[in-house]
């Protein structure tokens, strides 16, 4: 594994790269736009069988009985699983390559066993010739179901009293474990300075409560598995997932094989946010598969994506901050507590470790708590617990700017971190760009430009989000007409195809297009982490970069031969191999690559951890008008600001920046798991789970400040998740400059802020 | 010698002292003097030949395995693993 | 087993006829028994938009028809809108705009916007708005989806620039 | 879905024939944006589905001055906005096709499917109420005629027997200095139900201040969308003013029973129902008078 001691970032400045900064059309952009690109569901296989979900119609119930006679008797039906037909799973801990999680909470939720723990708690699967009949199929299972009293809010989950949802939790309490069982899964702290000692220095202290509702990260594509267990033992998987690999360790720990049994084909994915990266369908449709020799597909419905996958846990955050009159912050504390859903493991450190990180705060003290509750077990949504950390931080900021009487700039400008100062976690930044995006966000127009009218306010907030590393691989292969086959492991979301390419393009001296990109299978490219945290332009791509180096080398060495000099007297400049008057270019030496020893081939896999990941910073300026009739928020204009280190593909950069603030929109204002007093979901279709439509939003423009990241020879920093962190806070803040009161619970549907208004 | 910032879920094995100084040529021998100065911490961090599952291990600001060279000037750091969306 | 019926239409211009069952939506005829997958379930109930299809003239969600329903009827799905290999001008400008991320929505955005560009060759920024109000995209923040939209009226409606947008925020 | 029979009559008699002997077991389509998706839910379980988009007189859709609108109860919302008499003379109706569900919706739904649906949310319904429109029902024993404010009788439950049909609805011709307009809150800006619904329709005397008639109904505040007939007896006979219309807000306040649900709290939907109704009266007011 090829290691990157931290490169350099390339002095090169605008306009001095010939690929990275253009704006090529994607790779695989006709065939999206013609309805040619095959999406998971798309898949058409003979004698493929296809297979429904059996799901708990209750939030919590002991599972007594499943009887499936009458179901295998249905003319159609050809197979019926439950949890009994999994092998036994121990008590190991599983590395998912992002993030890790108990093997028994991983088979647990694939299919319930003793207890359903959650509504839409997935309870037996069924394999039929068509959909219809395998949704009827469902109908004739009967489960004796005892229901048990549900807990759905953390902070009721925490206490003694609270139904338990599993007696053989005992709480990691700093690494303790607790005596007795209990819903709480986890604490972890971090300390930094004296806190006690920080607030006898202030001049004010502020305290405040914030709640967040559960919600989910929307994709448009519902999940999908197909699987066929060959009679050879092999089982190949083909799905719509953000990660070939962790589905394949996934699959191959949960059913108990070899790795190399399996084979997952990822297919191209509409959507995943973080989403996509647990397993939910794929073993369950493999084993219908063994059970009947043919392949089985499995799509969810839009219900099922609601009440059976994995949304961004509900939180409670208590956050007390200490200022000097002049506004400088100098103690912070904070507790809080996230919804893991069913099972242990929600990423409640992210919150943690995000909640003051763009400040450099002498004092602080941060308590985070792990909590199950009777809903969804969670997953990774978009920056992970960090929205509902700085809706919190960045509110009570806003709150001190006032009475420091402050530009809500000026004293984030006064706080920010910059290079060296810790976090409350230890660690140190390196480069950042937050004061930065602080000076544009101040030099923008907008914010220069005064908001007039009534009820009508502006805000603005600042996120933070470390972005990951992580393992990437990529092979490249030179074509003798000078165009590279290019083959990576990052499944591709959002034009990452492309902005790999390019990189690879630009260290080559191609153009873009003379790349022919392609997402592998975990059977033909080197081992990948996820397409999330932020990672693939920025690890992928380096490891797009090596394989480049790589190919480089050997095109020297074939020029070498080909002028009978020695590879080091061969020079290479984009893409032109010199030795004295001989010169070809990239192309030309392709052509000849069979007069001077073969084809060319380069290949890179690296552990991108270990450069130093750039962390990402993000300021947005909100402008938005309350109905002081009805409490409903328009949202006039918008800007973000964020620090990309360098735009490989400045358009997709766009777009992350718009859709991230537009999915913080959303969850501000009106996304949230709506429950009834019984733990059911009311609101699990896309009419009443209210995503920003088009007609709900403005022009969200952009600007991207870039300050390269020293881990990376671009200087490439994430950028796809920090866009969600800032809007809620900064919709917050906007809205009690529109009407002078401060909401601290989100959703801010219209029903909350018209009380607020209203003053009840 | 390295520095080694104790995160607070084994400030205990330290008796509550939060950084500590350790030596060794990689991450694996630091720990391993951490373990000679307080016992248990080991099993802590380790698991077979790798950090435990949902830890990592930072030198200099780098996320790195048990095999990274440790300069005497290095600053290492124990937190949970991230991830992402 | 639920007995098949014959149903014949014109599907992109040619005609076809094959046996579905009633219960069958237009969708999973398209999909599940033509074999057209460009038109995407992404809610089944009429709310995303994904599975827009254009039925005699009118867009529609292929989800909350019947396969029946279209008997002797003419239906254009995203497979029909590039003709003799050239993409329509709203295809182009999607690639150009870099209007899509993950593409799943792409196909319904983009039979919507031809069925909103044929009965209004110059829509303002507000008229693209309301009009694809029933495709939901949760990628792009619309923002390059809209001017997308409104660079390609240019184009058909044979103007020169594209309608402006209201950079800087509504007024 | 379960397993159905789709049958498409093209003529009402062939229609009601097939209603006659299959009605209990049968479910009328028309646009089927609500039909399909509760059929799928397993929310509605018939064995057969008539189509009755092939019969002539459930297309009808003219308007003459003197009977007014003819409305078939399959035409769908996007050809009644697309009609340029029937925006000038209706634009009170015109508000609710207009943002019924989304474009690929109003290219299918009808107000007809909207009133047989039986939504107390319904958008069409309350505007048809105001307007006075008469639902033509057409059954085994021949016709009958109703006011639309008595096709509803609860969630999804109306007066149809099952050998029955909706034909169609007309609308009287609007006298001189009438107006009328549909508001509803929704959170967000379209692809929602109501929260809170209101329509409101004045007449006013030749002065152009008295208000000689008015109908105030709302939708979503009650099982079924209501005719307040306290808000308009509040009206009528009086001059418009701000006040007064307030004074007819505070009725329909009065009238609301709504519930709390994941669309709105009952107190929300009460204060919204009154805010609903003052709107709505500014602008049929401003429709009366010619000055919107």
């Amino acid at each position: 594994m090829s290691t990157m001691k931290s490169a350099p970032p390339s002095s090169k400045g605008k306009g001095e790269y010939r690929v990275i900064g253009t704006r090529p059309i994607r790779h695989d952009g006709v065939d999206k736009v013609t309805g040619r690109a095959l999406y998971g569901a798309d898949l058409q296989l003979t004698g493929l069988l296809h297979g429904r979900v059996l799901r708990s119609p209750h939030a919590h119930a002991r599972i007594r009985s499943i009887d499936i006679q009458k179901a295998l008797q249905l003319p159609g039906v050809k197979a019926v699983v439950t949890a009994a037909d999994f092998p036994p799973a121990g008590d190991k801990v599983e590395d998912l390559g992002e993030g890790t999680v108990k093997l028994r909470d991983l088979c647990g939720n694939i299919l319930a066993g003793e207890k359903a723990l959650y509504r839409g708690h997935a309870v037996a699967g069924v394999a039929a010739t068509s959909p219809h009949i395998a949704a009827q199929a469902l109908g004739l299972i009967s489960v004796d179901y005892e229901p048990l009293p549900p807990v759905l809010d953390v902070r009721k989950a925490m206490s003694p009293e609270a139904p338990l949802l599993h007696d053989d939790l005992f709480t990691d309490d700093l690494g303790e474990q607790a005596s007795s069982p209990s819903n709480i899964a986890k604490h972890l702290r971090h300390e930094k300075g004296d806190v006690g000692e920080g607030f006898k220095k202030a001049d004010k202290i502020f305290e405040r409560e914030f709640e967040t509702a559960m919600v989910h990260q929307g994709y448009i594509e519902p999940h999908n598995a197909t699987a066929h267990w060959n009679a050879d033992g092999n089982l190949t998987i083909w799905t719509s997932t953000q990660g070939a690999f962790t589905v394949r360790t996934q699959v191959a720990t949960i059913l108990q094989l070899p790795i190399s049994r399996v084979k997952v084909i990822p297919m191209e994915i509409g959507g995943g946010f973080g989403g996509k990266i647990p397993v939910y369908l794929e073993p369950v449709a493999a084993v219908l598969s063994r059970k009947t020799g043919r392949p089985v597909k499995m799509l969810m419905d839009r219900t099922e994506v609601f009440e059976g996958t994995g949304p961004t846990p509900g939180s409670y955050v208590k956050i007390k901050m200490g200022a000097l009159k002049s506004g400088r912050i100098v103690a912070a504390e904070a507790y809080l507590a996230y919804e893991a859903g069913a099972f242990a493991g929600s990423p409640f450190f992210c919150g943690m470790m995000c909640i003051v990180a763009p400040y450099d705060i002498e004092n602080i003290l941060i308590d985070g708590y792990d909590v199950v509750v009777n809903k969804p077990k969670t997953a990774a949504y978009r920056a992970p617990c960090a929205t509902s950390a700085a809706l919190a931080s960045e509110t009570l900021i806003d709150e001190i700017a006032e009475w420091a009487g402050q530009d809500p700039l000026s004293i984030r400008q006064l706080n920010g971190a910059k290079e060296g100062t810790r976090r409350a976690d230890g660690l140190a930044y390196s480069r950042i760009g937050f004061l930065e995006t602080l000076d544009a966000a101040q030099a923008h127009p907008h914010y220069k430009e005064p908001l007039k009218g009534p009820y009508r306010g502006r805000g603005v907030a600042s996120g933070f989000w470390f972005n990951c590393g992580l393992r990437s691989s990529v092979t490249a292969s030179v074509n003798p007409d000078g165009t590279v086959s290019m083959i990576e492991g990052s499944p591709d979301i959002g034009g990452t195809r492309t902005s790999i390419a390019m990189q690879l393009a630009e260290v080559l001296g191609i153009a873009a297009e003379d790349v022919r990109p392609q997402v592998g299978d975990t059977d033909s490219v080197g081992y990948t982490d996820v397409t999330g945290g932020s990672r693939v332009t920025f690890a992928t791509g380096y490891a797009a970069i090596q394989a480049a180096r790589d190919v480089e080398q050997n095109m020297k060495q074939r020029a070498a031969t080909l002028w009978e000099v020695a590879p080091d007297q061969v020079q290479v400049s984009e893409g032109v191999y010199r030795n004295g008057k001989n010169s070809l270019t990239f192309k030309e030496l392709a052509a000849k690559l069979n007069d001077c020893g073969g084809p060319v081939s380069g290949q890179a896999t690296v552990n991108a951890d270990e450069c130093g990941v750039g962390g990402g910073f993000a300021t947005h300026i909100v402008d938005l008008e309350v109905d002081p009739d009805t409490g409903k928020v328009t949202i006039l204009r918008y800007t973000a600001v964020q620090d990309v280190g360098k735009a490989i593909h400045p358009s997709y950069v766009e777009g992350q920046i718009q859709g991230g603030a537009t999915q913080g929109i959303g969850w501000a204002l009106n996304e949230e798991y709506y429950y009834d007093e019984k733990g059911r979901m009311a609101n699990s279709s896309f009419l009443d789970y209210r995503m920003p439509t088009a007609l709900d939003l403005p022009m969200i423009d952009t600007v991207l400040v870039e300050v390269p990241a020293p881990g990376h020879p671009f200087g490439v920093r994430g950028v796809g998740e920090v866009p969600i962190v800032p809007p809620p806070a900064a919709i917050a803040n906007a809205i009690y400059r529109a009407i002078g009161v401060r909401l601290h619970r989100l959703p801010m549907n219209p029903g909350r802020v018209l009380a607020a208004i209203l003053g009840r | 010698m390295a520095i080694v910032f104790i995160p607070s879920q084994l400030a205990k094995l330290t008796g509550g002292v939060r950084k500590v100084e350790a030596s060794g040529r990689t991450l694996r021998d630091v720990i391993d003097s951490l373990e000679r100065d307080y016992p248990g911490i080991r099993e802590r961090l380790v698991e077979g030949d790798r950090l435990r599952p949902g830890l990592a291990a930072a030198v200099d600001n780098a996320f790195v395995g048990l095999l990274q060279p440790v300069e005497d000037t290095s600053e290492i750091h124990f937190l949970p693993a991230l991830q992402g969306g | 087993m639920a007995k098949n019926t014959q149903l014949s239409f014109v599907l992109n211009g040619e005609e076809v006829q094959l046996l579905c069952e009633p219960r069958h939506s237009l969708l999973e005829v398209l999909r599940d028994i033509l074999g057209l997958t460009g038109s995407k379930e992404g809610c089944n109930n009429g709310n995303c938009g994904a599975c827009n299809v254009i039925l005699d003239g009118k867009v529609v969600n292929s989800c909350c028809v019947f396969g029946l329903e279209v008997q002797d009827r003419e239906v254009t799905t995203i497979e029909g809108v590039a003709t003799n290999g050239e993409l329509h001008p709203l295809q182009q400008k999607f690639l150009e705009h870099a209007a899509l991320q993950c593409g799943i929505c792409t196909p319904g955005f983009i039979v919507a916007a031809k069925a909103l560009l044929e009965s209004n060759p110059r829509p303002t920024e507000a008229d693209a708005r309301l009009w694809l109000a029933g495709n939901l995209c949760r990628c792009t923040g619309y923002d390059k989806i809209i001017r997308a939209v409104l660079d390609a009226a240019a184009v058909t409606s044979g103007e020169v620039t594209p309608v402006e947008v209201t950079a800087g925020g509504r007024k | 879905m379960k397993e159905i029979e789709f049958e498409a009559p093209q003529t009402l008699t062939e229609a009601v024939a097939l209603l006659r002997e299959r009605g209990k077991d049968a479910r009328v389509l028309a646009g089927g944006t609500d039909l399909i998706v509760q059929l799928r839910e397993g929310k509605r379980e018939p064995d057969v589905v008539v189509d009755v988009k092939g019969i002539p007189e459930l297309y009808n859709f003219s308007y003459d001055a003197t009977s007014g609108l003819l409305l078939g109860a399959a035409v769908p919302c996007s050809r009644v906005y697309n009609d340029p008499v029937v925006c000038e003379r209706y634009p009170g109706l015109i508000d609710a096709a207009s943002l019924i569900g989304s474009i690929q919706i109003q290219n299918r739904a009808s107000f007809g499917g909207n009133l047989c649906n039986g939504s107390p949310a319904a958008d069409g319904v309350p505007p048809l109420i105001v307007l006075s429109a008469v639902c033509r029902i057409a059954g085994p024993n021949g016709e009958r005629e109703l006011p639309a404010e008595e096709f509803i009788t609860g969630p999804g439950k109306t007066v149809l027997e099952p050998q029955e049909i909706l034909v169609s609805l007309r609308l009287p011709p609007p006298p001189e200095r009438s107006g009328a307009q549909y508001l509803r809150f929704i959170p967000r800006n379209e692809m929602d139900i109501a929260v809170a619904g209101a329509a409101s329709y004045l007449e006013l005397d030749e002065d152009g201040k008295t208000i000689r008639a008015a109908r105030v109904s709302l939708a979503a505040v009650a099982p079924t969308p209501l005719l307040v007939s306290e808000a308009a007896e509040a009206l009528i006979g009086k001059p418009a003013s701000e006040d007064l219309f307030e004074v007819a807000a505070e009725a329909a306040r009065k009238a609301a029973r709504p519930i709390t649900d994941m669309r709105g709290t009952e107190w929300q939907r009460r204060h919204l129902a009154g805010v609903l109704v003052r709107r709505t009266l500014q602008g049929a007011l401003a429709r009366a008078r010619g000055t919107e």
